[in-house]
């Protein structure tokens, strides 16, 4: 780990605090394990927001969260005391039920948490590139994602325009899936509905998606056969140095070329102005 | 001046956006106009009338007969006249609205009256996430008039909302009155969990009892006199609060301490039940 | 080949002011001769070289995080819609990549400095700029609040020091240096700041900002690095700070320095209630040395998001506004603090701010030594230069504007004394033909034989906010980009670098220290220069008698 | 069979992305992954060169690239309401590719992060 001058001796100048509902193996890598009952996490982080504003609550409140008054001061005591504070946080609090929500209270708390000592925050961005995926899109529509070009400019909604909601009520007529296996992971209706519709599968694999799809092009694996680029969860972008030569094209050429047979047909959007004052 | 009926002859496939279905629109619009007005089914921009059989012209008075679930952005931003819906409809019905009134016999989906500033809409169905909440992003959620749900209700119902009312029939979901900084939600049959988390202002009134968030003080039975005002008020839309302090109170819960707020949620609590408390 | 007739020309480079004078181009320059080709008539037209902006926030992970923050703005502002041949996109506080080009072209503007890249982010900060259509590009290098440039500072080792900046200018495919509150935004890794040129620096018994910039304006002019210092000063935002920014300016003779944003530095008074305006003050010392450029960061009312690497001011004005809070940090280089912010005329400070930004335009009285900016998007966002130019030009309109102001900011501003109006000559000089010399691109904002044929062709037009905020045509290389507000060709701009040279040895001493810090592979760091399209590397300057 | 090393070499398989791995590997296979961690090894060590699969499928039967492709963008451009989604375990460049397709078509477009 590494080492600085503010932390000299690398890991033991750190304090690692785990919160989980169970005690895994990176519980026991930790200095400190709080076990929170599971779906507690917002009352956990918004008790903790009004700690930090010497608010009261309940000793029995606090208790219902699986974590006693004690303890919850004594951590709040020690992260005032930090002096640098990084809050990583996963799925399991964002994709629990309060979702969004729960990865607001961490981050707000995070936020209020600077009135004390300096605290950053960080989503623990599984699923390899996804953080490339999300920062390009920034740049590109100005969202990061669950966006529509439908009416020829971006618009966001999530919940709307969101891949799962949008299965689930049948709102699209075809499906073009990339670096990812929806028929692996998603609720069964939206899995059902990728099976009805035309679905277009890029994967190095014959996957679960590949099964129930109408094509599927079979492409090297990022990484390790295709160069590139591709960003770590704290938008860093890394060189990727692929290790094989692949027999398959990348994704990058297959969707270009896709596009491109796309181009070639004419267009359906006419008569459209360049820019509109006042959008939907 | 007659009434203009849209009937839905062909289901769309995929979601149809149709922000010109509104009073202020149609009501400047000859008959050849309103059917040759643009809707998007998906990518694609067509006529009206692939879609709807138009009867009548030039009145912000529509009526609208067909399953609606795919048509989106019934009403939105109008200004005036009426929108009445036989059938379910889709998502953002009069999101936006400032004035007028909407009626749904069936169900609305997700942002019924986000944003909305002024106006009546009356869902005798269910309706879905987001009622009169803020778009993502804004500071804002709804900022007056009065929405009405029969049914239940999905997560976030009056999320950001600053100021009117929302009154939920049915149980709502979690997030109730989410960030709320203003404005009064009635709950006529409970909801969920986190109800009033995070809200600043505002009044939450659930005539059934709530699963609390944590940073919420109890303070006694009250049976503020505002409570009459505001059932006489929402008498006329077929909802009545109970203030007799005979049959029983309101328990005030303030917070959220998180923020920390000064809002308020009144939970009924008849006296018979009162020992559980 | 394209020959542009009977327009009447505003060249500050040539000393042109005004006159009628046929342009000639051939292959993207402009040329002595016309053989065959389009001629445009602009007869009764203004012509000038395409706006250089020295210093804007328009690729990299500040204004991309702002971007994710401001939903609410991007579904309320103007949408360009996609054609065939060219890309969707969002206007607003933090345009998107491709509307920022539109954006730019649409209003004359041809070249732009993106002001503040941490090196680790410069991989980021590339892709984006080469999704900016059409303008020509470069970008700047955080480094004053680098841990291991400061440690050698603290240990005198100062011209290793100068090898290690120029290894990262090179390593960031930089164009020049900015420093952002030097040692302040180093200390808020902890929470602190250092507001004042002898703060003490978390970390460092010796090294204080004062010392910071005086080394840093120092390496840059001896490895002669064509955009001098680029430099955020310490203190920004806070009444009473002029005293901070004369100081610095006291440290910086001898040396040349660009004074990035200067308005946010201009202010007197020791709270918010009694903050007023010292741009007189400023300028009379700025008038009197010629070492120094800077640009205005002027503040126009209405919204914006304020994106800057000076954390500590931004968790302050997330305290005062209560409204959204991003903040970035970047290990061991630099961080980012991001907040929405909205400037009203009946807010005094905000008042106070607007006039301060016009007063320092209007009273430092060599147009080659200011430069329009709002620090986009902080002051205002870029696509509002027209109204500027507009409050320059005429005093009566700043008078109107001026009435909406409280009453209490009388004794407060200058401004209202000042009866200055810009000619188009001096705007062509600020916009353009200033900005390009202070970056070094001299073949940049000037219309002579040779140069970038990048020029904007306006209407006479009494309303001027109207005048330059709709071109007739605007060419980019020679190219007709713009006409009468349709965008018609989006052709990609270059990126200008520099590649100062270092000891090549210093890769040994350095890749330890970076080993022992970051937690990326040292040989990973450099961005490669095959990913930047179209690149341009700048010869270094040699200045006179300073140089080595 | 010669080995080649790749030094710093980077894993896309987490968020993480670390970039210090050496990769020892021949035309077929990589071999070892020096300091990844369990889930990088396997990531490294379960894809090879080999053609396992066929280039493409259509309707789940064997078809040649030039014309899956072909038949994708017919899909894709038939379709009213098309959805890109994804775009996690791929490259920076193909995820530029699909949000340009995915202007061009007008589509849904979204990422793993609204799950």
């Amino acid at each position: 780990m590494q080492k600085s001058k503010f932390l000299p001796r690398g890991r033991k100048d750190r304090t690692v605090v785990m919160v989980d509902i169970r005690e895994t193996k990176s519980a026991k890598a930790a200095d400190h394990f709080l076990q929170v009952r599971p779906g507690k996490d917002f009352e956990l982080l918004t008790i903790m927001r009004a700690m930090i504003k010497d608010q009261e609550i309940s000793e029995a409140e606090v208790a219902a969260t699986g974590v006693s008054m004690e303890v919850l001061r004594d951590l709040i005591d020690q992260m005032k005391k930090a002096k640098f504070g990084v809050m990583f946080f996963g799925m399991g609090l964002s994709m629990t039920r309060g979702k969004h929500m729960n990865a607001a209270a961490l981050l707000t708390f995070a936020a209020e948490m600077n009135a004390f000592t300096k605290f950053v925050a960080m989503p623990m961005r599984g699923h390899g590139n996804v953080t490339g995926a999300d920062v390009i899109m920034r740049w590109q529509t100005g969202y990061p994602f669950g966006i529509s070009l439908n009416r020829g400019y971006p618009r966001y909604n999530p919940g709307e325009f969101s891949t799962v909601d949008v299965l689930v009520r049948g709102d699209t007529d075809c499906a073009f899936i990339i670096g990812a296996d929806p028929g692996a992971t998603m609720p069964k209706p939206a899995i059902d509905h990728l099976a009805k519709v035309p679905t277009i599968v890029l994967d190095p694999h014959v996957t679960h998606t590949s099964r129930l799809s109408r094509v599927h092009i079979t492409t090297a694996p990022a990484g390790i056969a295709a160069p590139g680029t591709g960003y770590r969860m704290d938008e860093v972008p890394m060189p990727l140095k692929p290790a094989l030569n692949s027999p398959y094209p990348s994704d990058e050429e297959v969707v270009r070329r896709i596009k491109e047979a796309i181009a070639e047909k004419p267009d359906w959007m006419t008569n459209q102005p360049q820019m509109i004052e006042s959008q939907v | 001046m007659n009434a203009i009926t849209l009937r839905l002859r062909q289901e769309p496939v995929v979601a149809l956006e149709a922000e010109v279905i509104t009073p202020d629109r149609f009501a400047e619009m000859s008959h050849e106009e309103i059917c040759s007005s643009i809707v998007y089914h998906g990518k694609r921009q067509l006529r009206l009338d692939e879609f709807f059989d138009v009867d009548g012209e030039r009145s912000d008075q529509l009526i609208l007969h067909g399953d609606l679930h795919r048509v989106r952005h019934l009403g939105r931003a109008m200004t005036r006249g009426s929108l009445t819906a036989h059938g379910d409809v889709g998502m953002h019905l009069g999101a936006h609205m400032k004035a007028g009134q909407i009626e749904v016999f069936g169900n609305a989906s997700d942002w019924v009256g986000a944003e909305m500033s002024g106006g009546k809409i009356h869902v005798h169905g269910h309706a879905g996430q987001q009622v009169g909440a803020a778009y993502r992003g804004s500071l804002a959620g709804m900022k007056g008039g009065l929405i009405i749900i029969d049914g239940s209700a999905g997560i976030e119902v009056g999320m950001r909302m600053r100021r009117g009312t929302i009154v939920i029939g049915g149980p709502a979901k979690d997030f109730v009155g989410l960030q709320m900084k203003g404005g009064t939600i009635v709950l006529r049959d409970g909801a969920e969990i986190r109800a009033g988390a995070w809200m600043q202002r505002g009044t939450i009134i659930s005539l059934k009892p709530l699963d609390m968030m944590p940073t919420f003080a109890r303070s006694g039975l009250q049976n503020p006199t505002f409570i009459s005002v505001y059932s006489s008020l929402l008498k006329p839309h077929g909802c009545e609060l109970p203030n007799d302090a005979a049959a029983g109170g309101y328990l005030r819960y303030a917070g959220d301490r998180a923020v920390p707020g000064k809002g308020e949620i009144l939970v009924w609590q008849e006296h018979s039940a009162n020992e559980a408390y | 080949m394209l020959r542009i007739t009977g327009g009447t020309v505003y060249d500050p480079a040539n000393g042109i002011d005004g006159e009628v004078k046929d342009l000639y181009i051939a292959d993207g320059r402009f040329s002595s001769k016309f053989e065959t080709g389009r001629t445009i008539d602009a007869t009764g037209l203004v012509i000038m070289p395409g706006g250089v902006d020295v210093h804007t926030h328009v690729a990299g992970g500040s204004i991309n995080f702002a971007r994710a923050m401001t939903p609410e703005d991007h579904r309320r502002t103007q949408a360009f819609i996609r054609s065939k041949t060219r890309r969707s996109g969002l206007g607003g506080m933090a345009p998107t990549t491709f509307a920022t080009g539109y954006l730019y072209a649409g209003m004359g503007w041809t070249t732009v400095n993106e002001a503040a890249v941490p090196v680790l982010s410069a991989r980021h900060t590339h892709e984006e700029l080469r999704d900016i259509p059409i303008v020509d590009k470069s970008s700047l290098v955080l480094m004053a609040n680098n841990e291991i440039i400061l440690d050698l500072l603290e240990e005198g080792e100062d011209e290793r020091a100068k090898h290690i900046l120029a290894w990262h200018i090179w390593a960031a495919k930089s164009y020049g240096v900015k420093a952002v509150n030097p040692g302040g935004v180093a200390s808020w890794k902890y929470g602190n700041d250092a507001k004042h040129l002898t703060s003490k620096i978390d970390g460092y018994d010796h090294v204080t900002p004062g010392t910071i910039i005086t080394k840093f304006a120092k390496m840059i002019d001896e490895l002669g690095i064509p955009h001098p210092l680029h430099l955020h000063c310490n203190n920004l935002g806070a009444p009473g700070n002029v005293e901070t920014t004369l100081e610095t300016m006291r440290h910086l003779e001898g040396s040349r320095a660009h004074f990035a944003h200067l308005q946010y530095h201009a202010y007197g008074g020791d709270d918010w209630g009694n903050m007023r305006s010292e741009a007189a003050q400023l300028a009379d010392y700025f008038n009197a040395h010629p070492n120094m450029t800077t640009d205005a960061g002027a503040v126009l009312f209405g919204d914006t998001v304020t994106i800057t690497a000076d954390g500590p001011w931004q968790h302050l004005l997330y305290k005062l506004t209560g409204r959204k809070w991003g903040n970035l940090d970047v290990e061991n280089e630099t961080g980012c603090g991001i907040v929405p912010y909205t400037y009203r005329p009946s807010n005094l400070v905000n008042a106070v701010q607007w006039a301060v930004g016009l007063e320092l335009l209007l009273l430092i009285n060599d147009p080659w030594r200011v430069f329009l900016s709002t620090d986009h998007p902080n002051g205002a966002c870029f696509w509002r230069y027209p109204e500027i130019i507009q409050l320059l030009m005429c005093s009566d309109y700043r008078n109107e504007c001026m009435a909406n102001l409280p009453p209490n900011i009388k004794n407060k501003i200058s401004l209202p004394e000042i009866d200055r109006e810009y000619t188009l000559y001096e705007i062509a000089t600020i916009t353009s033909a200033g900005p390009s010399r202070a970056l070094g691109l001299p073949q940049k904002g000037d219309l002579g034989i040779g140069k970038d044929a990048d020029l904007v062709i306006y209407h006479q037009d009494h309303d001027i906010a109207r005048m330059f905020g709709h071109p007739r045509y605007v060419f980019k290389g020679g190219e007709i980009v713009i006409e009468e507000g349709d965008i018609r060709e989006t052709p990609d701009g270059r990126e200008y670098l520099v590649q100062p040279s270092y000891d090549p040895e210093i890769d040994k001493f350095l890749r330890p220290l970076f080993e022992d810090r970051y937690c990326m592979s040292f040989e990973n760091y450099p961005v490669e220069m095959e990913r930047i399209e179209r690149s341009q590397i700048q010869d270094c300057v040699t200045l006179g008698g300073e140089g080595e | 069979m010669e080995l080649k090393v790749i030094e710093n070499a980077t894993c896309t398989f987490c968020g993480c992305v670390c970039d210090d791995i050496e990769l020892h590997a021949d035309d077929m296979r990589i071999h070892q992954a020096k300091r990844a961690c369990i889930l990088g090894k396997s990531w490294f060590l379960n894809h090879t060169a080999e053609k396992k699969y066929p280039e493409a499928l259509i309707d789940g039967q064997p078809a040649s690239l030039d014309d899956a492709i072909q038949v994708a963008a017919n899909y894709l451009y038939d379709a009213d309401m098309p959805l890109v989604y994804g775009m996690s375990n791929t490259t920076c460049e193909a995820q530029k590719e699909c949000v340009a397709m995915a202007d061009l078509l007008g589509a849904l477009l979204d990422s793993h992060t609204s799950l």
